[in-house]
Order: structure tokens, then C-alpha cells, then sequence
């Protein structure tokens, strides 16, 4: 954890207040993308099913990368899929977040093979990891509530485009 | 009316809600009629042919999990199947394991028509559909855990037998299940079959005669809805299919609606198929008596030493099998899944090759929705009922 | 005595007064059930589908649509490099704007009796009472069309260029049909006003004094216009099984594909926004607006909500149509039943 | 057609009654696991040492490869693992070292809450394994 | 006349401050990290195949002047329909006859086939 | 007609074609020479009813001559009978005349052929890569191309 204060719009009584708001809405509205890759995708569509629901935690599904936070890595990632991850994590607006979910997409699993990316961080900054193959659903949402925790530490930066403040690029 | 346009061609996948994975769709559009469908496929390979290799017959065994990953035990029990005719113990195989991989193998055709339903109507904007089926995947789910261990990738059934029974009272837990399984069909076919918009958007979108749809190698439920009366499960039995009263469901719309109600009327089947080898369930052994194949008991292996020479080389070794080659299909839930395997005569199979249905059947979607809309292109990927997992494998 | 009317010549800064605390509340109230409308929707389609809905958020989870904006707002706002960026920032406004606006001529209750400075004012419950008010919604719902197809052209997305002109299409071919099927309402009022409907149908029903208990909403006597209305409502203003425009398993997110941050939330609540005008609407011309047994703008509600729920329900249930059987509902159904609905009522108008 | 309608929304109406929602508050309510279950891994221990002997059967038939074991002798002459690891992010949980060990010294538990943060949070040695 | 239009236009004010401010502060607000990649057109994660700046199905501008036309028409009936009963016996024949004319054309669209969508 | 009878059947017809003849656990496996393998798989199908394939793979015997097989497994959906036919390619000129021309099935199975085994089919309608990424190179099903591909050590536990 970064706790060295930079300066940013001052870290004083109401930017620390307007902070913890703002990581609480973030918290509790991660909007994942609509993104199966592979068997864990079924798991995050039975995790989004009546039983589990994640839509109790605020979470809707967006199909369109510019709708949302968090992308969720299920399932396994080959060498031809790679581009294409790349480009939808990038066309989401910030802040953002990625979870690899299941032993595939944290490290490669039992795939270690000619086609298949030994772990998603390869290429993109993973903020969870769930292991499991594929990971329960109960699996899932711990691991979304270990995200929520992480977003809730952050300190964010406000105003940085029109030059007020400056950005913090340590994550919590 | 005849105007000329240009087309537009638009790029549908792999990051699509509706392409069931990583399927890369490439339209050419005009207006919103389809010109031309080209899929990619690919996404997903992930190199099991060649891993399997490089593992023994026993590891493999999770791998094939993963292909079809709706409908993991219908893998496992093709490819055990394939294993025990190279091996040659297919009649070896006791009657209880026989019975519980028939149960367990129509479980899994009900779970994954269950999530095709589910998708499919989602796709379609019915999506308290996708929520009801799903509620009832649970607890097949929960059905498989309690056998197995785990919810999806299951690994229960073995070369020679199973990993474990099945525990106490589950027989029962099934047996109420399934009895409540028909009800729920009843539901969501309230709320679709009847309804207006879901004949307008089904009957007549992606029609395949029965003989392009043979040529094409289409098998399974999509081509019972051309009329083509032909089940592996009672054409070629295997596994003591022969055993149990069934119909075969063949409808001859040739459409999406029809092999949406063909597959309903299937997992109407699997209730009764499920009933049946419930009530033929007998206690017995769960592992054929092949000493160089099967694991020996826990228990024996320490307090006998022979069992426990046994367990340690076929567990560093593996069992080898004699040189030859075998073909085996099974009616999996999407259509026949075939292992063809050679053996070397080592304990890893030589080259294992995969008869995917999905791979089969996805080529048929150019020829069923060049000429129709955009929307049809949706409704056409879901009644194919794909897995990019065994597509690409 | 009679209550006066207060005037701006007359009365200018009691007048300006009320005006704004007519328009702060009504606005105020909007903004309110549009952020609940997403949370009730959540919840009761979460209901229907045998789970929860949001909870975690603040109690019950009634803290969600505020979640939900809050982050919208502090994300990042992207303009494609390729897109039209005016036409590109104005769209989402152009959407939200008209569906609030509507809102001000609908009456939401009866006269509110109030004395000042010894004189006794009546001030309806109403924003402001145009004699066109019925014009001013289709032409205001008309403006709201521009919205999606700016949205459409300027993203330079083909996904959202396919969505804007799917839905340009079905919302003026169904424009045309709710349209023509409340010409009939004006047959039967004579006025366009919507305060002037509202009144008409406090009378009993058919003027029938044996069954005065009933009151006279036009949906008794015109249950083909109020179908009708209702259908093309749910398609002007893209709701399921009409909601082709954003159909998420077709076209991604249709027209608000390349929309982020803000301007998405803007979107997002243009939808409920015009969920709500429309339930208003259809209150006001066929449940007899405010009328009804409990108090003026409590009768109202409950009927507005009755509808959102209804679209609710309707969204829950029932597929999606596709494109060309959406155009042959529009065109070769449902105008050829308004039109023919127009020629009844206007004999049965003449031999009554 | 107007039957169907009905029908469809009579069914979705009827679920909308309170008794039928499925939802398990997880963080709140949690489903009991049953005896089988393969979530973590878990060394057994003797009242002085672990039950494993370092016959690196596990290493061997994991499909993942992701057990590593060293094995050492003890002042008693007995083999013991000097090093026992897994990878919690590569195992696929199959159950396998499981089905294999001849001393039953390792099973699986019912934990499943294993997310975490980075990479080095899921090399599971011996000590984390041997926790109850 | 200004009494029953100013308040529609204050609405209008406060309704387009609303958007336009809500829009312009979250902008100002936000963190900004354009990239070349993000700024492209979202397809799918795939590289782009043409533009979509083309030119699209003639049958969407047919749909758009079939709509004019007869929104048009449309918009005559509604003062028509507030004098309907004032009018009377001739209103009505009158107004069947511009019905009428309408259908006709209605038909002749209809049969030319300018609202099929196959 | 049993398996026998057809490839009596066969061995008259084309009996400089045919290669061996096995039987394996009931299995049926002829093998054939590749030039005329068009015309048999017409004749399968249109004299015995083989109306399905079933499958098509390549198959690499690395180190002996010839290098690689190319197997159809076929099925005959009225009679329900399955057989197999096998063709020996050679490494130097790895190609094989197409069949999708008999099944149309055939397409995308020689595709995956060609992508993960290297073998050509001659006057194939679209012979492209079909798993592999367009640029990818060489064909990894075979013997001879490592595990894990060419430029990265297999996984073999983390020792820390």
C-alpha cells in the first residue's frame, strides 16, 4: 500500500471524504463485460443466475467495453485470442480492472501448450486472481469482493484533465 | 425491390454476447439481410490433441472435461468408452457402473440442453428463460458435486469403471429431481412454444434439408429436425443403451422451432431414460476386475503389498494397451462425439483425435442463414447449439 | 368566490414563484422515479426470475441507482477519434431533453387552493396547461428520434450505425400509429388539451346515468385505441419485445455502443425518462388522469405505475421481435387498425 | 395467440410471489459443502510431522504439473518432504494426488475462497498446507 | 400567450442544463488516458473491415418519406377530429374521402412491395 | 453387408489400390492408395451408402516412410456400419486429392488437416488455416514440433 501523500487537489478533510464516495459508487456498481472465453464462462453466467445473483452486489453485464469496469478473464486465453483481449481491456474507459478467473487465465492450468498464454498477466495488469478450474461461484464473488476491498483503499485522482490535481498511478 | 447498395460487412465475435464464446462471425450485410457468413474459428484451440500425447490414458481423462465443458461427462464416458474397446474390457465393465454412466451421462444431455435453452431464448430476448433454466442446472449441479466434487469439470468416470459410487441417499435426491423435471419443461415451453413472437422469430428461420444437412456431417438433434431418424444411443448402443425404453424424437420442420422442440422432447426422454436405470440400479462392484488397469482400493493398497506394487505402477506408469486403432461414437448432447484413438502400445495414446459435433455442425451456418436477417444469424447460432471448447479443442 | 388565476401580467412574482416550485417538484420528482425505475425494474424482473435483485447497496439495496450515477459520472468519457464529436456530445442531451420536457404539460392533479394576501388562487397541477398539448408530446417525441440517429451516425460504429437506423425506422413507423389511434381520444374530447381530456373523462361513463359509479376513461370506449397506443408506445420508446435499437445479443448495444461515462448514464435514463412520459401520457388520455378515489396526484402515480410496471412485466416475459415482423406490425397492422378505429368511432360519434 | 400471452405472463407473475426466490446470500448464508468436494488442498498431519513419505506419486500424476515435492530423510532414517508445493493458480483441482497417495497424508477441504492478489499469494508450501 | 409557454420554456432551460452540465462536469472530472486503440470504433476486439461511413439500404430512406407522407396526412386529422362533432354528417364524408385517398395509396405502397423486408 | 463382403467388394474393384486390410476389436480399417482416393470414397458412398463422414485426420507415424496417414472414418447412417480407409502421405510431397467434392463435410476437416498436420489437399475450395492464426508457423500436430511450442521450456513446477 502507497500511503505517501502526493499532492493531488489536497488531501485534506473533503477530498478524502469525496474519495471514499467515489470508491464506494465504484464498489458497488462494477459493470463486467460480457466476455466468455471458456468453461468459467459458464460459472460467471451460473454465477449471474438466479442462485448466486450478481446482480444482489450492483453488478449488470455490458456488452459494450466503453459501458464497463471490470473485465473478467474467463477461461482460457490462446495466442490468437491475445490481440483481441488487448483491444477491448483498452477500449474501456478508466478506471478499470481485470480479474483472471480460473487456473487458465491466472497461469495457463494444465493447457501448457503451443497455443495457450501461460497467465493473463502476461499481458494485461491482473488486479485478482481466482483459482480454480473452473472456481465455484462462490469462488467468483470473493473474488469480486476481494476487488471491491482493493477499489475501496484507492485514492483517486479528480480534476487531472483540465490540470488540478495530478495523477497517482500507485493502486492501492 | 431492387436496389444496389454496397454491403457492409460487419464483424460479429469474438467479444459478442451472442456468439457463444469466441466464435468470429464475418457478415456482409445488405441493409440487414445476410450476403455472406463466414466464421472463424479458433479462438479457443487449445491444443488437447496434442497434449494427450503427452499424458497417460489416466490423465487424459481430465482433459477431455474441458472439451465440451456443458456436457463434461458425456466426454468422459466417449472417451472412457474408447479406451476400454482398445483395452478391450468393454465387456468387462460391471452392470452398476454401467447404469450409474447412463444416469449420470443423461443428467448431463438434461444440464446441457438446459444451458442451449437458456441461451437460446436469451438470444432471442426471452431472458427469464435463461434465469428458470439455470435455476434447474443448479442442481444438477449440485447432483454432480455430490458424485464427483466438483460442479463442471466432474472427472468421475474412469477406464474400467468409476471414481467413486454413488454416496448414500443420492439415488433418491436424483430420483425427485427428475420427477420434477418434466414440469419445468412445461414451464418454459409456456413460455415460448405457444407464443406468437417465438414461432414468428423460430419456424422457417435456418432450414437445412436432411441431405445437406448429411452431407454437411450435421448429427445429433439438428438433424432429427430435417427427419433423419437416426440415434446412436439405439442404433449403435453402447454403454447398455439397448437396456431402457426410449423414443427418438425426429421432427421434420427442418427450422429453428423444430429442433428447439425436438430437444425439449429429448429432455423429456432423458427423464424417463434416467427413471428407468434408477429402478434397474442394483448394488455391485464399481470397478471391472483388471488389476493392471484399475486402481486398487485405498484399504488394500495399505495392507497389501501386491495392491500396493499395483497401485504405484499403474500410477507412475500408467496402463499400456495393445497396438491398434479404434473409432468410438457416442450420441453426446450435441451430436455424435467421436474418439478415434491409435495406441503404440505405450501408456499414452499415440494420437488422439477428437470427432467434435459442434465442429461439424457450425458449418453448416453459412448455408443456413445466407439470404435471411441479421436477428436470424442470432437465432441460427443458438439452435446449432455450439461449444467453442470442442470446436477448437 | 371563485378562486383567481394567477397571471404573469397580474400577479408576476407569485406567478414566477409558483411556476418554479410547479417545475423544481415535477423535475425533481422525475429525476427521482427515473433513478427508482431502474432499481424497481431490478428488482421486481430479479423477483420474476426467482432472485434477489440488488441488496448489498444501502439497505436493501435502495443506495444502487445512486451507486450507479455516482460512478458514471467520475468515469472516463470517450470520444472516438472518428466520430463526429459534436454531433456526438449533443445526441445523449437530445434524448434526455424532450422526455423531460414532455413532462410539463401533462396534469398530474386538480386545482391546488391556495390565498394570498386575502385573494384565493386556484394553481392547477400542471406545469403549464397548453390548448396543444397533445401536439406538443408527438412533436416532442418526434425530437427524441434525432437523438438516436445522431447517436447512430456520429459514433462511426457499425454496430451503433445499424442500431440508430433500426430504431429511426421503427420509432417513426410506429409514431404513425399511436398517432393516428388517439385521434379518436380527440373525436370524443374535442380538445387537445390534455387537462381538456383529463376533465372529459371525470363524467360517467357514456353519459349514462345508470352506471355513474363508472367514470367515463376512454379506455371503456375505446379499448382497440388504447391497445394500440400502448403497443406503439412500447416500440416508440424501444422497450421489449420491441427494443431492437439496443437488442444486446444482436447489436452489442445498438445505438449507445461507442458511449461511455455521463453520456451513457444520460441514455440510460432517457429510457426510463420516456417510460414514465409515456405511462403519463397514456394515464392522462385513457385512465382518466388524475381522477379516481384516493387524491388527485396519488391516483395518478399509482396509475403511471401500474403502466411501468406492466412494461416491466412485459420485459420480462415475452421475446424479441425481429426487425422485418416489427415494420409489418407497424405498418400493415396496427395503422391500417388505427385508421379503421378512426372510421368507427366517427359513425358510432354520428348515429349516438 | 392471446392465450399464449397470457400464459407467458402468468408464469413469470406467478414467480413473482414471495417463496420462490432461489438467491443464496453468500457473503451472509453459505452452502454447505458436500463430503467430496475438491477445494483446497490440505497436507495431513501426525502429531510430530506430516503424513507424507515423499513417494513423489502426487508430482507424478498430476495432469497440471504443479506439485513439486524434495524429499529429505529425518534423523530416523524416514523420508519426509522437504519441500511440498503446490500452485494453487495451475491446479486444476481433478483430485488426482488425492486418488493417488498411498498414505492418504493429503486431501482436499472444502475451502474455496482462494482469490487474492498476486501471483505469489498462491504458492502453497507446506506450512499453509498443513493448516487445518 | 407567454403565460402558458414560459414555463415550458424554463423546463427547457433546466432540463438542457441538466444534460449539458451533468455531461460537461463528469468530463472535467474524469481521468483521461486516450490511446490510439481506444479511440478506435469498438468491433468486436477485431481490427476494423471497412468504414462505416458507407452508404446503407435504399429501404430505410423509403421507410423515411413512406413516414412523412403520411405523418402529414396524419397531423390534417387531428384538428379535423377536434371539430368532428361541430361538423358533422359533412365532416365525416369529407374526411372518408381524404381516408380514402390515403388507403388507396396505403394499398398501392403496400402492393409495390416498398414495406417487405425479405 | 458385412465389412467383409465390402471390402471383397472393394479389393475387386480396385485391387491395385489396396494396401492391407485390418481388423481390430470388430473395426474394419482398409488402407488405400492415395492417387485414386476420390474415386473409392465415391464409390463408398454411392455403392455402399457410406452417405456420412464421420471424420477425417491426419496422422503423423514420425520416422517411418511413409510419414503421415490420412484417415476417413465413415458411417452409414441406414445401415448403421462404420469402416475406415486410410491413406499413406509422403513427408517430401505431403498432399492428397480432396474429398470435399464426395462429402461436404469434408471442408473444414481438411482444413484442420492442413493447419495442425501440414498435408495439402489438391483442389480444396479454401485451404486456409483454420485454428492456428493465419501467420503461424509450421503445423503443431506433428511429432517432431515440441509441446509447448518451439521457443518455451514446459512447466515443470515452481520451486521458490
Amino acid at each position: 500500500m502507497g500511503v505517501e501523500q502526493s499532492k493531488t487537489l489536497g488531501s485534506g478533510f473533503v477530498t478524502t471524504s469525496l474519495d471514499k464516495l467515489v470508491n464506494w459508487s465504484r464498489a458497488s456498481s462494477m459493470w463486467p463485460l460480457t466476455f466468455g472465453l471458456a468453461c468459467c464462462a459458464i460459472e460467471m453466467m451460473a454465477t449471474g443466475a438466479a442462485r448466486f445473483d450478481l446482480d444482489r452486489m450492483g453488478i449488470l453485464f455490458r456488452a459494450s467495453p466503453r459501458q464497463a469496469d471490470v473485465i473478467i478473464i474467463a477461461g482460457t486465453v490462446t495466442k490468437k485470442m491475445v490481440p483481441v483481449i488487448q483491444t477491448v481491456y483498452e477500449q474501456m474507459p478508466e478506471p478499470k480492472y481485470v480479474i483472471a478467473m480460473g487456473a487458465c487465465a491466472s497461469s495457463g492450468g494444465i493447457f501448457d501448450t503451443y497455443s495457450t498464454v501461460q497467465g493473463v498477466d502476461e499481458f494485461l495488469p491482473v488486479d485478482v486472481y481466482i483459482p480454480g478450474c473452473p472456481p465455484r461461484p462462490e469462488g467468483l464473488l470473493y473474488g469480486l469482493m476481494k476487488l471491491q476491498d482493493k477499489i475501496r483503499a484507492e485514492r483517486n485522482t479528480f480534476g487531472a484533465a483540465i490540470g488540478v490535481g495530478d495523477v497517482i498511478h500507485n493502486k492501492a | 425491390m431492387a436496389a444496389n447498395t454496397e454491403t457492409m460487412t460487419i464483424n460479429m465475435g469474438p467479444q459478442h454476447p451472442s456468439t457463444h464464446g469466441v466464435l468470429q462471425l464475418i457478415l456482409e450485410l445488405d441493409g440487414e439481410i445476410v450476403v455472406k457468413a463466414t466464421p472463424h474459428i479458433g479462438f479457443l484451440h487449445r491444443g488437447i490433441e496434442k497434449l494427450s500425447e503427452h499424458r497417460t490414458y489416466h490423465q487424459t481423462i481430465p482433459l477431455t472435461d474441458r472439451l465440451d465443458y456443458l456436457a463434461p461427462m458425456s466426454n468422459n464416458l466417449g472417451y472412457v468408452l474408447a479406451v476400454e474397446k482398445l483395452l478391450g474390457i468393454t465387456d468387462e465393465i460391471p452392470e452398476r457402473v454401467q447404469r450409474i454412466r447412463v444416469i449420470m451421462t443423461e443428467l448431463t444431455r438434461l444440464k446441457s440442453h438446459l444451458v442451449w435453452l437458456a441461451c437460446h431464448a436469451l438470444d432471442i430476448g426471452a431472458m427469464t428463460v435463461f434465469l428458470y433454466c439455470f435455476r434447474e442446472r443448479e442442481c444438477i449441479t449440485d447432483i454432480y458435486e455430490k458424485v464427483s466434487g466438483a460442479r463442471m469439470t466432474s472427472n468421475y468416470f474412469r477406464v474400467g469403471g468409476l471414481a467413486d459410487d454413488l454416496p448414500d441417499g443420492l439415488e433418491g435426491e436424483i430420483r425427485t429431481f427428475v420427477e420434477s423435471m418434466p414440469a419445468h419443461v412445461e414451464e418454459y415451453e409456456g413460455l415460448l412454444t405457444g407464443n406468437r413472437i417465438w414461432q414468428k422469430r423460430t419456424i422457417g428461420v435456418g432450414e437445412i434439408s436432411a441431405e445437406a444437412a448429411i452431407d454437411i456431417g450435421i448429427t445429433g438433434p439438428s438433424l432429427r429436425a430435417s427427419g433423419v431418424d437416426w440415434d446412436l444411443r439405439r442404433d449403435n448402443p453402447y454403454c447398455g443403451y439397448e437396456d431402457y425404453d426410449f423414443d427418438v424424437p425426429v421432427r421434420t420442420g427442418c427450422d429453428t422451432f423444430d429442433r428447439y422442440r425436438v430437444r425439449l422432447d429429448e429432455m423429456r426422454q432423458s427423464v424417463r431414460i434416467i427413471l428407468q436405470a434408477l429402478d434397474k440400479l442394483k448394488p455391485g462392484p464399481i470397478l471391472a476386475d483388471c488389476p493392471k488397469i484399475v486402481l486398487p482400493p485405498k484399504q488394500d493398497v495399505v495392507n497389501n503389498i501386491e495392491s500396493l506394487i499395483h497401485h504405484f505402477k499403474i500410477v507412475t506408469e500408467g496402463f499400456k494397451t495393445e497396438p491398434g486403432e479404434i473409432y468410438q461414437g457416442i450420441e453426446a448432447p450435441k451430436g455424435e462425439l467421436g474418439f478415434y484413438l491409435i495406441a503404440d502400445g505405450s501408456a499414452y495414446p499415440f494420437r488422439m483425435k477428437i470427432r467434435p459435433p459442434s465442429f461439424v455442425n457450425l458449418q453448416g451456418l453459412p448455408q443456413m442463414v445466407e439470404g435471411k436477417l441479421l436477428a436470424d444469424v442470432i437465432a441460427v447460432i443458438g439452435t446449432l447449439d455450439i461449444v467453442l471448447g470442442e470446436i477448437d479443442r | 368566490m371563485t378562486p383567481e388565476v394567477l397571471t404573469l401580467s397580474e400577479t408576476p412574482w407569485l406567478y414566477t414563484g409558483v411556476m418554479l416550485v410547479k417545475i423544481i417538484v415535477a423535475f425533481v420528482a422525475t429525476l427521482l422515479i427515473v433513478a427508482y425505475a431502474t432499481y424497481a425494474e431490478r428488482k421486481i424482473i430479479g423477483r420474476m426470475q426467482t432472485r434477489m435483485g440488488p441488496n448489498m447497496t444501502g439497505p436493501k439495496g435502495l443506495l444502487q441507482p445512486i451507486a450507479d450515477g455516482l460512478k458514471l459520472f467520475f468515469k472516463e468519457d470517450i470520444i472516438p477519434s472518428q466520430a463526429h464529436w459534436f454531433a456526438f456530445i449533443l445526441a445523449p442531451m437530445m434524448i434526455l431533453a424532450p422526455a423531460f420536457i414532455s413532462i410539463s404539460v401533462i396534469p398530474f392533479g386538480g386545482d391546488l387552493q391556495f390565498s394570498y394576501d386575502g385573494i384565493l388562487y386556484a394553481v392547477p397541477m400542471q406545469i403549464t396547461d397548453l390548448n396543444i398539448g397533445v401536439l406538443f408530446i408527438v412533436a416532442m417525441a418526434g425530437l427524441g428520434v434525432y437523438g438516436i440517429v445522431l447517436a447512430g451516425l456520429a459514433s462511426n460504429s457499425k454496430y451503433a450505425l445499424l442500431g440508430g437506423i433500426r430504431s429511426t425506422a421503427q420509432m417513426v413507423s410506429y409514431e404513425l400509429a399511436v398517432g393516428l389511434s388517439i385521434v379518436a381520444i380527440f373525436m370524443l374530447s374535442e380538445t387537445l388539451s390534455l387537462r381538456g381530456i383529463v376533465a372529459a373523462q371525470q363524467l360517467p361513463l357514456w353519459g349514462l346515468e345508470s352506471v355513474s359509479f363508472i367514470p367515463n376513461w376512454y379506455i371503456f370506449c375505446q379499448p382497440l385505441a388504447f391497445g394500440l397506443f400502448v403497443i406503439g408506445s412500447m416500440a416508440e420508446i424501444n422497450r421489449t419485445p420491441f427494443d431492437l435499437p439496443e437488442a444486446e445479443t444482436e447489436l452489442v448495444s445498438g445505438f449507445c455502443t461507442e458511449y461511455s461515462a455521463m453520456k451513457y448514464a444520460l441514455f440510460f435514463m432517457a429510457e426510463y425518462a420516456n417510460m414514465i412520459t409515456v405511462s403519463a401520457i397514456a394515464t392522462t388520455l385513457f385512465l382518466g388522469g388524475w381522477g379516481g378515489p384516493f387524491y388527485g396526484w396519488i391516483n395518478f402515480l399509482i396509475k403511471v405505475f401500474a403502466f411501468m410496471f406492466f412494461f416491466i412485466w412485459i420485459r420480462a416475459t415475452f421475446p424479441r421481435l425481429r426487425y422485418d415482423q416489427l415494420m409489418f406490425l407497424g405498418w400493415k397492422i396496427m395503422l391500417p387498425l388505427a385508421l379503421v378505429n378512426i372510421v368507427i368511432t366517427g359513425i358510432a360519434i354520428l348515429l349516438w | 395467440m392471446f392465450k399464449e400471452f397470457a400464459k407467458g405472463l402468468s408464469i413469470t407473475l406467478k414467480h413473482l410471489l414471495p417463496g420462490n426466490c432461489t438467491t443464496v446470500q453468500y457473503p451472509k448464508q453459505k452452502l454447505e459443502m458436500p463430503p467430496r468436494f475438491r477445494g483446497l488442498h490440505r497436507l495431513i498431519p501426525t502429531p510430530d510431522r506430516e503424513k507424507c513419505v515423499a513417494c513423489y506419486l502426487c508430482p507424478t500424476v498430476c495432469p497440471a504439473k504443479c506439485i513439486t515435492v524434495v524429499a529429505a530423510e529425518n534423523e530416523a532414517g524416514e523420508k519426509y518432504p522437504a519441500v511440498f508445493e503446490i500452485d494453487i493458480l495451475r491446479c486444476i483441482f481433478c483430485g488426482y494426488c488425492v486418488e493417488a497417495c498411498p498414505m492418504e497424508a493429503i486431501e482436499m477441504t472444502d475451502a474455496y475462497e482462494l482469490a487474492n492478489f498476486s501471483r505469489d499469494d498462491f504458492h502453497f508450501d507446506k506450512q499453509r498446507l498443513l493448516k487445518p | 400567450m407567454l403565460d402558458i409557454y414560459l414555463p415550458i420554456l424554463v423546463v427547457m432551460g433546466i432540463a438542457l442544463a441538466f444534460a449539458i452540465g451533468s455531461v460537461v462536469l463528469s468530463r472535467l472530472v474524469g481521468v483521461k488516458k486516450p490511446s490510439e486503440v481506444k479511440l478506435a470504433p469498438y468491433e468486436c476486439g477485431m481490427p476494423l473491415i471497412g468504414s462505416a461511413q458507407e452508404r446503407f439500404s435504399i429501404k430505410f430512406y423509403i421507410i423515411a418519406m413512406l413516414f412523412i407522407l403520411f405523418d402529414i396526412e396524419a397531423v390534417f386529422l387531428y384538428p379535423w377530429a377536434v371539430m368532428f362533432k361541430r361538423l358533422g354528417i359533412f365532416g365525416f364524408v369529407e374526411m372518408g374521402v381524404f381516408i380514402i385517398i390515403l388507403l388507396v395509396g396505403f394499398i398501392y405502397v403496400w402492393k409495390k412491395g416498398a414495406l417487405e423486408w425479405e | 453387408m458385412s465389412d467383409q463382403a465390402i471390402v471383397e467388394k472393394l479389393k475387386a474393384k480396385f485391387s491395385s489400390e489396396i494396401l492391407d486390410v485390418v481388423e481390430f476389436r470388430g473395426e474394419t480399417t482398409v488402407t488405400m492408395k492415395k492417387e485414386q482416393i476420390v474415386d473409392i470414397c465415391t464409390f463408398m458412398r454411392d455403392d455402399f451408402g457410406y452417405n456420412l463422414l464421420c471424420d477425417l485426420c491426419g496422422v503423423d507415424y514420425l520416422g517411418k516412410s511413409p510419414r503421415f496417414m490420412v484417415v476417413y472414418n465413415l458411417y452409414n447412417i441406414s445401415t448403421k456400419q462404420r469402416i475406415r480407409i486410410k491413406a499413406p502421405v509422403e513427408e517430401q510431397d505431403a498432399n492428397i486429392d480432396t474429398v470435399s467434392t464426395v462429402w461436404g463435410t469434408a471442408n473444414w476437416h481438411e482444413r484442420e488437416c492442413w493447419d495442425l498436420m501440414g498435408i495439402k489437399f489438391n483442389n480444396h475450395p479454401d485451404l486456409r488455416r483454420i485454428l492456428m492464426p493465419a501467420d503461424w508457423e509450421g503445423h503443431p500436430l506433428r511429432k517432431d514440433y515440441p509441446l509447448q511450442g518451439p521457443d518455451r521450456e514446459p512447466y515443470q513446477g515452481r520451486l521458490s
